[in-house]
Parts: C-alpha cells; structure tokens; sequence
C-alpha cells in the first residue's frame, strides 16, 4: 500500500513543481514510453553496470567522452570535441566541448573527465575493462579546464573507441564535485549526470523514469517531457503493450516480428547490431587430430552447406543479411570493406554439391558424426533458431548431427580452463557490433584468450604465429594505411583457418507504435536505443511515411 | 501448543541452516556470474580483476566461512547484478507476490469448493462432468499459454485491459485469472472427493433426522468435513505460489519473488540466491506451521503431538 | 406403560412397498408391511438382520440411502396425514418434531468437527413449545445443558464444548437420544439404539427410554434383532421376516405362545435365564433372496410344518387373539 | 405415489475419454508408422502454414506448420511419445514416493513425520529451474535427468496432502481395530491406510499430468530436459508462444492434445475409482 500513496504522493509534486519551473519549452510534451526485454543491474552508477545496461538507460543521463558517427556508425566526437595521439603514440590529448553542464548546474570541465576515468579504473568498480585499463593507462593530467592528457603504457590504437559507447560503456562523465560532496551512497539514490534526460525515479525489476533537460544539447534536445523505460520479459507482452499504446516502441525479435508487422505496427531495424557465427573448438588440440573437424576443407563444407539466404529469408524474417567476414562490419576502422563484401559473398554462398564432393574427398562420402552446442547468449534469443535451422540443412548433407542444448549460464564456465566439454564440438555464438575488430580477433584467436580457438601456449602452429606476429604488428602501428592492410591480413588468415565462420549480420528489432512516435533513425551499429531517445520526435513532427 | 510451536521453530532454524548449505554448495555447481557479467571479448585479466571484486576468488570453504559469519548478523550478502544487499531486493519485490495471491486463492475457492459440491451431489450425472471439465482445463492449460492468450484477447482484441504490469485494480484482473484456474480444478477436485466421502456417513442421516434444510446438511455438515483435504491443499498451493508464479509473473511483467528468484539463478546471483531461498524457507516454513495449527482448529479429533 | 392403557393411535402403516431398483434386478427389501404404533406404547420391530427392518424405519422418515431405493406403495398414517405424500419441505417440517429416530452406532451418528452444544442447538431451535428460535445463544446453552442433564449425562457444563471423539460410546448415544427428543416427537423411532453399546450400559439406555417416553407420552418403534431387549422393552412386538410382518402382539403372549413357526423357533434360539440351558435350536436353511420371492409362504422352506399350501399362496393374516395376529395358514383363529 | 419405477442409470462406460487415451497410446507406440513426415526434418520455405481447412494452408501438412516448416502432426505424434513416457514414469515415480512419504509421516508421526515434514519443506522452498539447471549441469540432458527433475518438483505437495489425509484416518476405527489385532504398522499402511488414500492420491494424479507435461517443456527448454528439436508437446506449445498473434494453431494444437489427454485421464480416473469402490460397487 505504501508503494501506491508515494506514487500519488510524488505525482503531486512533480505537477506542482511542473506549474512552478519556469515555462517548459511549449515543444517538449507528453511521455516517451520504451518496453525493454532486461534492465539487467539497474543501477545508474556508470561503474557498477556492464555494457548492455549502460546502453539502454545510463547512457540516458551519462555523455561519454567520445561520441558516435551519426552517418557512418563507428566513432564521433562526444563530451571530447576532438582528440590526437602525441607522435610517439603514447598520449592521446582530449579537448572537451566547452559549455558542457550537470543536471545540477555545474560545470563539466577536465577535472570531471580525469575523475571519471579514474573511477572507472577504481577498486570498487565492476567495469569489465578495469583491469585492461589499469594496464594501459599510466597517467591520467588535466591540462587546462578543456583539455586533459591521458599517458598509455605503450602506443594504444583503440583507447579513444573504448571510451565511446560505440564500443565500451568505460566513457561515461560522472559529476567530481556533486559525488565527493554527497559520497557514492547518495549519488547511486540521486545520480546526476549531463546527458539530455534528468534522472526522477528508479523502481527496481518494475521501470525507470526520466524527465528531459529544458536546456539545448549537443545531442539533441529531447522533443518529449518524460521518458519511462519499462521492463517486459515476456516478447508478446512488450507488443501487446506496443498494439494497445501502452508503450511506444518495445525491443523484439524475429519470432514476433511477424504478428506486429501484421497488426499494423511499424518495425524497425537497426542494421549490423550482432553477427551471428558457429565456431569450432580446440581443432589443433592433439586429441583431435584425427576427427573431421580438425581438417580444415570439411569446416569449409559445413559452411558451403548452408543456405544463409533462406536463414536470413525464413528465421530472420529477411531481417538480416549476408555477414563480412568474422567480427568486421561495414563500419569497422582500418578495413576495406567493399573488397571483403565481395569476398565473403563468395565465401559464403551456398553450395551444397560442392560441400558433398569436399567431404567425400576428405574421406567422409556417407558424412560424419558432429556434436553442436546450440545455444544463445544474452538478448539475442533467436540464435537457438538459426542455430536448429543450420543443424538441419548439415543433416541434409549427411552429416549426423547431436545438438546439445546449452542455457548460457551453463555454457559460459565451459570455456574458461580446459574446455573439456567444448573440444571437438562446435558451437553457435556471436560477436557485438563494434568498430574496433582486432580487440575482438584477439579474444577470439590469441592463444592468450579464453577461446584460443587458433591454438594455445602449448601448440601454436604456423597460423597461430602469424596471427600473434600480426596482433602484435597493429597494436603499435600508427600509420593509416599500414594499419589496414594489416587488419586485411589478419581477417585474412583466420577466415581461410574457417574456425569461426559467420552465418549473418544481425539486427537489433524494434516494434514502434506509429501513432505515439514519429520517424527516427537507429544509430548504425548501436543495438541499444539510449543514444537515440532524444532524437526521437513526436508523431506530428515526422509521421511515418504510408 | 506452546510447546508444539517451539519444537517446529526449533526445527525450522535447523532446515534452514541445511537449505542455506546446500544451497551456497549447489548453486556455485551451475555456473559462475562472473561469466555472464563479461562482454565476449574480455581478457582473462578482466575475468581475474571481476572476479576478486566479487569477491569470488577466495577458495570456496573460505568464502562459506564469511557468509556464514555475515549470515548471522542477518546481513545475507549483497546481490551481484542488483548491487543491493540481497535481503532489500527480496522485501522490494515481496508485497507484489504477496498482493496476487489472497485473489488468487479467493478465485480458486470461490469457484473450485462450490463446483466441487455441486459435482459431488450430482454424482456422475451432467453437472459432475460439466464441472469436471471446467476444472481441468484449468490444469491443463498451461499457464504462459494462457497468460499469452487472455492478454492477447482480452487487451489487445478487445482493449478492456492493460496488457500487463502493476497498477490500478485493472492490472490485477488477467494474472489473478492465470494464477486462480489452476487452483480451481485443484480445490473442485478434492472438495468433490471429500464431499462424497462424507455425504453417506451416519452423521449426515442424523442432521436430515434432526429436520434441517438440506442446504444446511450439505453446506455446513458435509462441506465442514470435506475443508480437512482442503486446507492441506491450501497449504500446498500458498507455497506454490510464494515459491513464485515465475511464469505469470513473467508474461504480466509482475515484478515479484518469482522472478526474482528466476533471475537470481539464471544470472548465477549467488548471494542473491541464497537470501531468497532462505527467506522464503522461513515464509513457507512459517505457512505449513500455520496451516498445521489450523488443522487442529478444523479437524478436533487431530491433537497437536 | 401397560399394553391396555389404551393411547389414540399415533402412526399407522399400511402396505408399505420400498424397493431397491439395481442393475442386477429389484430387490423387494419392504413388501407389504402394516402396523400400527399407539401413544405411550413401545412396538418392538424383530428380525434377523437383512430382513427389511431398518428400511422400514427410514421409508417412513422418507431418508432412503441413494442409489435405487424408492417407497413405491402403502399409506403412512402420521396424526391421520399420511406422510409419503408431504412435500419435502412438510417432511422437513415433521422430522424432528413430530418423528424422530435414534441411529444404531454413536460413534459415527455425531459430526466429528462440530462440538456437542453446537449439534444440540441445532435440534433445540426446531422445538415448537418455548421456541427459542430469537433467544440468546447463553440462554440456548441452558436449554442444551438441561437437555444433557435430562438424558443423565455427567457434568453437562463441561461436555457442552467437547467434542465426539471425547467422549464413550454410551455417553454418545445419549447425546444422540437427547438430540432425538430435544424437537418433542410424538414418535420415536429406535434403530437397535443399544446393539453397539456393552450390556451395562445398554441397560442404562433401555431404563433412561422408558423414563423418557413415560415422562413425553411418546410412542417407540423399537427396532431390534435381541429378544431379550424385546423381552425387557416392549409392550407389543412385531416379527418381520424377508420383508413382511409375519406375526404381531402383546410381548407376553408372543413369548408365551408364539402362532408362527419362524417365531417360535426364534425364541427357541434365545437362552433362557430361568431353567436349565439346553442345546439351543438353530433355524437351518436361508431366508429367500429378496430378488425372486416365492409365491407362497416365504418361511415355508424352513419351515418344519410345511405343506403344499403353504408353497402354493401367501397365507392371510389370521387373528388369533386379542389384538395377536399372524401369518400361517396353521394359525388357529380365535 | 409409488410412480413408475425407474431404474438407476448407472455411470456407463466413458466410451469418449477411452478412445482418446487409446488414440494417444497409438500415437506413441506406433509413432513412426503413422506420421506422414519426420518430426524434425525442416522446409524452411513453407514455414507457418495455417491448417489444411484454412484458407492459406496446404494439404500436404493437415494440421499446418511451424517456424522451421516442420509438420505440426507428424511433431504431435513423435511428441506424445515423449510427453505419455514423461508424465507416466514422472507421476509413478513422484507421486510414488510422495505417497510413501506422505503416507509414513501421516502414520508413525512423532520424530518421524517431523522429520520427513521438514523435508518437504525444504523442497517446496527450492525453485525447479535450480534443480534443472543443476541437473543439466551435472547429469547432462536426456529423459532420466528429466524425471529426476519432475520427481523432486512433485513429490512434496503429494506427500504434504496424503500426510493431511492419513492423520485424520489414523483416528478412524478400522485403523484401531487392526492394531488392536495386532497387525504390524507396515501391513496396516498397506492394507488399511492406503486403499483408503488412494481417492486422493487418484485426484492428485490427474491435477498434476498437465503439470507434468508443462514442466517437461521448461525444463528441456533450459537444457535440462530432451533437447530440442525433438519434439515433445510442451516444447511445441512454449516454441509457438510469441506467434499467438498471428500463428496461433503452433501453441494452440499442442495445447488442445494436452488438455484432451489431461480431460480424458480425469474422467477415465473418476470412472474407474467409482468402478473400484467397494462402496458403491453394488449400485
């Protein structure tokens, strides 16, 4: 009972002080409603969330020091206007844009930047990049209230990527003075931030609540009064809500797709959000050396066994599309897209006849046996589909597959030690959209990674070295086109290892009530929405073409 | 009785102690957090540093060593993903379970005891097959189908009601609905049985003897008897339904003890995990006592050994 | 009561037929029984178990167990009304008050979850004299007391708020008759009352009826299997045999000169307390499946007298003495 | 007065829920024969067919298709397979041990019913999705770690509700009586007490098949169970879940075999329980 009359309670005060603040902009009305699949931590403390969470609703309140390319996808300038790497690639200096302030009036200025990063690297925090940038960063110095140095071990290419949310969520500014004045306790109840929302309520497992920033910003200011973000489990539910204007736009995926398109609702993708791939595990490991996957030609024809259009057609709903190679997208850096397009449209295709001649020739005419761990990794539910449609089109060229059906939680510990239940099996799994792909290749194929899917400390042929000279080559690379036919080379040799082989680029989905909001653009990449909100107008703004 | 409660506390305090146990040992079995907390692309570094910031590292004995220690001062830990001490996060979410289940329950009674009698007394004939029917497709259909299904009717088709979270009174309509079918078919079937037990005895033929009206034969003589199986499945489906409606909860968006639970195990939430299961062993502990007190206020011929 | 203080008659049965209709067949388990109950008096029901007595008693409460049994002739004379034709609500109106009975075993005739004041009231607020319908549940309490004190219960106080399960068997039964009588019924009916008591305290229960209906005026059917009770209880006795009385009258004269061969050899069974115990006589053979009864005498199977008419049709009802009838064609008339 | 006799209608024989069990029973065994397709054999191009009578569907598949293009009767079919084997070895074995339970706590009582009560407790308090996940951790998938699953969900709210029924028997006469002639505790559970809890036991079987069949689905849906895409009817009703809008006979087929099975079991129970009751044998 109690929880109702705060409610009411705290209604009556948001409408009396509404009356009192001085004259809202007569554009900005009505509440913005988003029905969400999982807020996972639903903390606003930047350093307490990991990536999906801070995309979704931190990223809200919080402006990350380096901002998105709107256009392209990838990098753009953010809370830094612009940055440069020193000539010996130690120090990248960031110049902030001036005129920056918190919710709560004050300024944002270098000192905040340098207390944020710190913050990040701190003790208590549960950034998943902590301990990477404890390593890489030495010093962190403010120069002058716009700008502020930041010293690196050795020469690192991506640091600017890994503070925007393009690519880690380790960017986030958070307010020095306001957090040394009331202490963490009381920021994590009333946090303060500089993005375009102000924070107002957060009900844990129910909702979060925002209202929008009255003064411009350099993202956009917002064109609704408020913004609530509600969390839905249940797919059909977020739509239901969606069909009856409970909610403006819910996130869906392809399995529901269908019925919203066909009730009327607008649905929405974000392109190259996720690839989808299946990967082979430990095929240099010893006690595999004599069993079909460890031969490099049958990884290939399980891959010209499948029919990616029809997947793409038939799963996806034709809301996907043929993929780059392993963990590279249209807008990854240093990358040649268009040769690589072409490349993999050709790599990729379906060929069933040949896949059959390849087997036979490896010595398999009749197929073999091959174990598959299906399963799906944390918003991406459909990857359990695609992965039962390829299982059968393997079928279909003889190969006798045993699928295992795998929950995350139970497959994650699987890879770390020695990948007991995993050598010898193949498995689906996924790669985010991000520019940056040799941070990805390197936790794919270093034999230092927890996949070590090229080889590990113990055997590391002469891929596995190529690869790690390579690695090595581009983290100090400097030169702009060195570093691309680097990065060519490296996509290069681990595509033609076929241990990780992209099945296709995916989407972020959403179902979008046409009548509560208007046309808007996803930002390229960017599966979550928390940069977009702002930029979403009303339906009478921009009513949706039709 | 006062003697009866304190050796079921007592008791009570000891299976705690084993649940907690088991379930520290049990849950680190299925996983670990830190996995799932970790983009794909971490290094081995970063699971390191995440780990001993969870402070997951220590070998597990030693970790059994501080939870116990804290448990005893009541602090159950502080939940991984929610970054709230678990015991908040529980009470957070507890009064929305608890608000369901009176109306859940009410339902279930309301329609399954008199449909149940009314199957009892037309025994085999039209009406005890219609009601048996009725019954079961509440135990047959399952409850996210249902769930699904009236949401889809009943908000979207027909927009008489929200589609699903806590609010007004609407709200409530469609999840009591999906929680309350199944406890139907469960409260007609076993009224029904016990009724027809009780309706030939002796004591039956006397009440008729004695002239009273045969609504007061059947409602007060035989239905007083038929409620023994009846609250024992009262007491089962109360603790089903604290134990948490995680299906309904979660098609509803309910955010209750379910779901929480749900989520603590997915998301491999250990300290979290923990102080659920315990404090709702102490909830359904305290249930079954009341319901095994209540016995002996319903059946007198059950003393309280 | 002396058998010729002559009350007005209370209940008249004529020609009562109930039956049980089964898959299998009809069972005629009551096929034709007539008698007749008068104020103050106590008629003994006797026969073997199985032999419709019991039956008799709840056609005319109109309580027949479900499945099958249905009253399907005969008239039942109530204060002149006959009752088989009263709507369920006049029936309700007259079990209680104007008819009362006594089940045979107390442990299963109270309701285990309710306590005894509780069940008492529920009989006391149906009393036509004083009713206490509007009156205080303190002041119907007293009543219950009394009405506890009435049928010699022990410290009624304290056995108000017991319940069943704490109390004897004999206790119970008193219970029992005290929830009979508490609605004043002009007729008692007594389905073998003390059979599951132990034989002290069935004498206690025989002694507290005779109070009772000497203090009410009431009349009792007894129903019974024991003669010895018959022998102790009754005025008159009627002798029920597959489904029919077979011969009725004065206890003394019944005992003394039995007119039908199958209550002679009845009382041939029972030992005797005066006199040397001689071997005691059995009745061979079975009574005939109530399902296809013969035609004529249904005892004639057993019976050591039998001749062809006796196979051939049912004897009538001869009158072989005062107010002593019986059916046997060798029953010498008065 | 006295009208025409009428003889009682005895409950006839449930021709209906027979023939429904009968059919389910077929299915199963002879699974492989009468399925026009293989259940998991995909053609991905006729994906969500409606149902043959429906406009749009295609007489090739009867009964329509799913997301993957597989035919929903051939996957009804293999799916009572696994569904029948499910709820028959999960009900024997937990309602089996509850009845145990159940029946020795009602009975001994004392340190004993405490003991084995607390138990209960216990595993009323533990979510089924740990124990699955535990399973699939530890045992792996297949139908043993699914009956282990479904046995510890079900076999504490059988034991709490016999427990409740054999307390207040124990009270009864019979029970004294048999003790009184000296009868082993043993033989009196077996003989006296059980036949007399049976009607419950009866009641809480079919309350809980359907429960049964639901918590196969989550339960293999979580890995724990039979892994997908063999079909079983509970996956296919969770599989069909997000297309009530616009592919409803996915979820809604399975659905309906379930509660015809659920329905026919019940009534075929009531049935034989009244067939087998002495009581009432004779009517």
């Amino acid at each position: 009972m109690f929880r109702k009359v705060a409610r009411v309670f705290a209604l009556a005060v948001v409408l009396v002080a509404g009356a009192s603040v001085p004259s809202r902009a007569q554009d900005q009305k009505g509440t913005l409603v988003f029905a969400v699949e999982s807020l996972s931590a639903q903390t606003l403390d930047p350093i307490l969330e990991g990536r999906p969470g801070n995309a979704v609703y931190q990223a809200v309140m919080y402006d990350s020091l380096v901002g998105f390319d709107l256009e392209k996808g990838g990098i753009g300038p953010g809370v830094a206007e612009r940055w440069e790497l020193s000539a010996d690639g130690l120090t990248w200096t960031f110049f902030i844009r001036p005129g920056q302030t918190f919710h709560n009036g004050d300024k944002l200025t270098a000192h905040d930047v340098k207390f944020s990063l710190e913050r990040q690297m701190g003790p208590g925090s549960l950034a998943s990049a902590a301990a990477s940038m404890r390593r890489t960063i030495k010093n962190i110095e403010v120069v002058d209230d716009l700008t502020v140095k930041v010293q690196t071990t050795s020469p690192q290419i991506g640091l600017p990527a890994g503070l925007s949310r393009a690519v880690a969520p380790e960017g986030a500014i958070m307010p020095k003075a306001y957090i040394e004045r009331v202490g963490e306790e009381e920021f994590r109840k009333k946090p303060i931030g500089s993005g375009p929302w102000k924070f107002v309520r957060n009900v844990p497992g129910d909702r979060i609540e925002f209202t929008a920033v009255t003064t411009p910003h350099w993202r956009g200011r917002p064109h609704f009064k408020d913004l609530h973000l509600l969390l839905v489990p249940e797919e059909s539910t977020r739509v239901a809500m969606v069909r009856t204007g409970e909610a403006a736009i819910a996130s869906i995926g392809p399995e529901t797709m269908l019925g919203a398109s066909r009730a009327g609702l607008e649905v929405l993708s974000v392109p190259g959000t996720m690839q989808a791939v299946f990967q082979f595990w430990g095929t240099y490991k010893p006690e595999v050396k004599d069993s079909p996957i460890a031969k490099a030609r049958v990884r290939q024809a399980l891959s010209l066994a499948i029919d990616r259009k029809q997947v793409i057609e038939h799963v996806m709903n034709g809301r996907a599309r043929m993929p780059y190679p392993f963990a590279t997208f249209g807008y990854t850096d240093y990358f040649s897209a268009d040769r690589w397009e072409k490349w993999a449209a050709e790599a990729y295709r379906y060929d069933p006849v040949l896949a059959k001649k390849i087997l036979a020739e490896e010595g398999y005419p009749n197929g073999f046996e091959l174990k598959f761990a299906n399963t799906a990794l944390p918003g991406t539910q459909f990857m359990v589909d695609i992965g039962t449609a390829i299982a059968d089109m393997w079928t279909k060229v003889g190969v006798k597959v045993t699928i295992k059906h795998y929950e995350w939680g139970s497959f994650a510990p699987m890879e770390r030690g020695d990948q007991a239940g995993l050598i010898g099996w193949a498995s689906m799994y996924r790669t985010a959209g991000r520019p940056d792909a040799p941070w990805r290749y390197d936790g794919a194929f270093s034999p230092e990674s927890i996949q070590r899917l090229l080889g590990d400390k113990e055997n590391c042929q002469e891929i596995c070295q190529d690869f790690v000279k390579t690695s090595r080559a581009l983290g100090s690379e400097l030169d702009k086109t060195k570093r691309t036919a680097l990065t060519d080379h490296m996509v290069e040799l681990t595509a033609n290892s076929w241990t990780v082989i992209p099945i296709l680029e995916g989407m972020g989905y959403y179902a979008i009530n046409t009548k509560k909001v208007g046309q808007f653009a996803p930002i390229t990449g960017r599966h979550e929405l928390g940069d977009v909100f702002e930029r979403i107008p009303r339906p009478e703004q921009k009513p949706w073409k039709k | 009785m006062k003697r009866y409660i304190a050796r079921r506390l007592m008791q009570g305090a000891v299976l705690l102690c084993m649940v907690a146990t088991i379930v520290f040992f049990l849950g680190r079995l299925t996983g670990n957090p830190v996995d799932l907390m970790l983009p794909e692309d971490a290094t081995a570094e970063d699971r390191a540093a995440l780990t001993q910031t969870l402070g997951l590292d220590g070998p597990i004995l030693d970790q059994f060593a501080i939870f116990v220690g804290k448990a005893i001062h009541g602090d159950l830990g502080t939940s991984i993903r929610m970054k709230q001490p678990a015991v908040d996060a529980f009470f957070d979410r507890l009064p929305n379970t608890l608000v369901l289940i009176p109306w859940a329950i009410l339902l279930g009674m309301l329609l399954g005891i008199p449909l149940g009698v009314v199957a009892a007394l037309h025994r085999g004939g039209l009406l005890d097959r219609a009601a048996g029917t009725v019954a079961v497709l509440g135990v047959a259909m399952p409850s996210f189908w249902l769930g699904i299904l009236l949401i889809f009717v009943f908000s979207v088709e027909l927009g008489w009601l929200p589609s699903g979270r806590m609010g007004g009174p609407a709200h409530y309509v469609l999840p009591v609905i999906t929680l309350g079918t199944f406890l139907v078919a469960g409260f007609m079937r076993i009224t029904r049985s016990a009724m027809l037990e009780v309706m030939e005895s002796e004591f039956v033929k006397l009440a008729r003897i004695k002239g009273l009206s045969e609504a007061v034969v059947i409602w007060k003589h035989c239905l007083r008897n038929a409620l023994i199986p009846v609250l024992t499945l009262w007491g089962v489906f109360v603790g089903n339904l604290i134990t948490g409606a995680i299906v309904t909860e979660t098609v509803f968006a309910w955010p209750g003890i379910g779901r929480l639970t749900y989520e603590a195990v997915i998301y491999r939430d250990f300290p979290l995990l923990q102080a659920v299961i315990i404090l709702k062993s102490i909830l359904i502990l305290s249930i079954n006592l009341a319901v095994d007190i209540l016995y002996a206020y319903v059946d007198p011929r059950i003393r309280l050994a | 009561m002396t058998p010729d203080a002559k009350g007005e008659t209370v209940l008249e049965v004529r020609d009562l037929h109930t039956h049980f209709f089964l898959r299998r067949g009809v069972v005629k388990a009551v096929d034709g029984v007539s008698f007749s109950l008068r104020r103050g008096e106590v008629l003994g029901l006797v026969g073997e178990s199985g032999c419709g007595k019991s039956l008799t008693a709840l056609s005319l409460m109109r309580l027949l167990p479900k499945g099958g049994a249905q009253t399907i002739k005969g008239e039942v004379l109530l204060g002149g009304e006959n009752i088989l034709e009263c709507t369920p609500a006049e029936m309700r109106e007259i079990r209680g008050r104007r008819i009362s009975m006594v089940l045979q075993d107390p442990q299963t005739s109270l309701n285990p979850v309710f306590a005894i004041g509780d069940q008492l009231r529920e009989a006391l607020l149906r009393r036509k004299r004083a009713p206490l319908t509007r009156a205080p549940h303190a002041e119907v309490m007293k009543e219950a007391v009394a009405a506890l004190r009435r049928v010699e219960i022990a410290a009624p106080e304290q056995r108000i708020s017991q319940y069943p399960h704490q109390m004897s068997g004999g206790m119970k039964q008193r219970v029992v008759g005290a929830i009979a009588i508490s609605g004043e019924p002009g007729v008692l009916i007594a389905d073998e009352p003390t059979t599951a008591l132990d034989v002290t305290i069935q004498l206690q229960y025989l002694k507290l009826l005779k109070r009772l209906q000497a203090e009410t005026g009431m009349a009792i059917l007894f129903i019974t299997h024991d003669f010895g009770v018959v022998g102790r209880m009754c005025d008159r006795v009627a002798v029920m045999y597959a489904g029919r009385i077979v011969e009725c009258g004065p206890v003394r004269r019944i005992f003394e000169a039995p007119q039908h061969p199958y209550t002679r050899a009845l009382i041939a069974s029972v030992p005797k307390m005066t006199g040397p115990v001689g071997r005691l006589t059995t009745i061979e053979g079975q009574p005939p499946s109530l399902m296809d009864l013969p035609v004529g005498c249904r005892f004639a199977s057993r019976c050591s007298l039998v001749e062809q008419r006796c196979l051939d049709a049912y004897p009538g009802t001869v009158r072989v003495g005062d107010e002593h009838t019986a059916d046997c064609w060798k029953a010498t008339p008065a | 007065m006295g009208s025409k006799a009428r003889v009682r209608r005895t409950a006839r024989v449930p021709w209906i829920p027979i023939a429904i069990i009968s059919v389910i029973v077929i299915m199963a065994l002879f699974a492989p024969l009468l399925a026009p397709y293989s259940p998991i054999d995909q053609t991905l191009r006729d994906k969500l067919l409606p149902p043959a009578w429906m406009t749009g569907g295609s007489d090739k598949y009867f009964l329509g298709t799913d997301a993957f293009g597989r035919d929903i009767l051939s996957r009804l079919i293999y799916g009572a397979r696994v569904s029948l084997m499910v709820a028959v070895l999960a009900l024997t074995v937990g309602g089996g041990v509850g009845l145990a339970v159940g029946i020795v706590a009602g009975y001994v009582g004392g340190a004993v019913d405490s003991v084995l009560m607390r138990l209960v407790d216990a595993a009323f308090t533990f979510p089924a999705i740990l124990f699955a996940l535990l399973l699939s951790v530890t045992m792996g998938q297949g139908l043993g770690t699914l009956v282990i699953a479904i046995t510890l969900l079900l076999w504490a709210s059988f034991a709490r509700v016999i427990r409740g029924e054999v307390l207040s028997l124990r009270q009864r006469d019979f029970v004294a009586l048999a003790r009184v002639r000296g009868c082993s505790a043993p033989r009196i559970m077996l003989t006296h007490i059980l036949p007399n809890v049976l009607n419950t036991f009866m009641v809480l079987v079919t309350l809980n098949i359907g429960v049964v069949i639901i918590a196969e689905a989550t339960l293999s849906f979580l890995g724990a169970g039979i892994p997908p895409p063999t079909p079983t009817w509970g996956l296919m009703i969770s599989e069909g879940r997000g297309r009530i809008a616009d592919a409803w006979w996915v979820a809604l087929i399975p659905g309906i075999a379930i509660t015809l099975m659920v329905l026919s079991v019940n009534l075929f129970g009531d049935w034989l329980r009244d067939r087998l009751d002495p009581r009432l044998r004779q009517l």
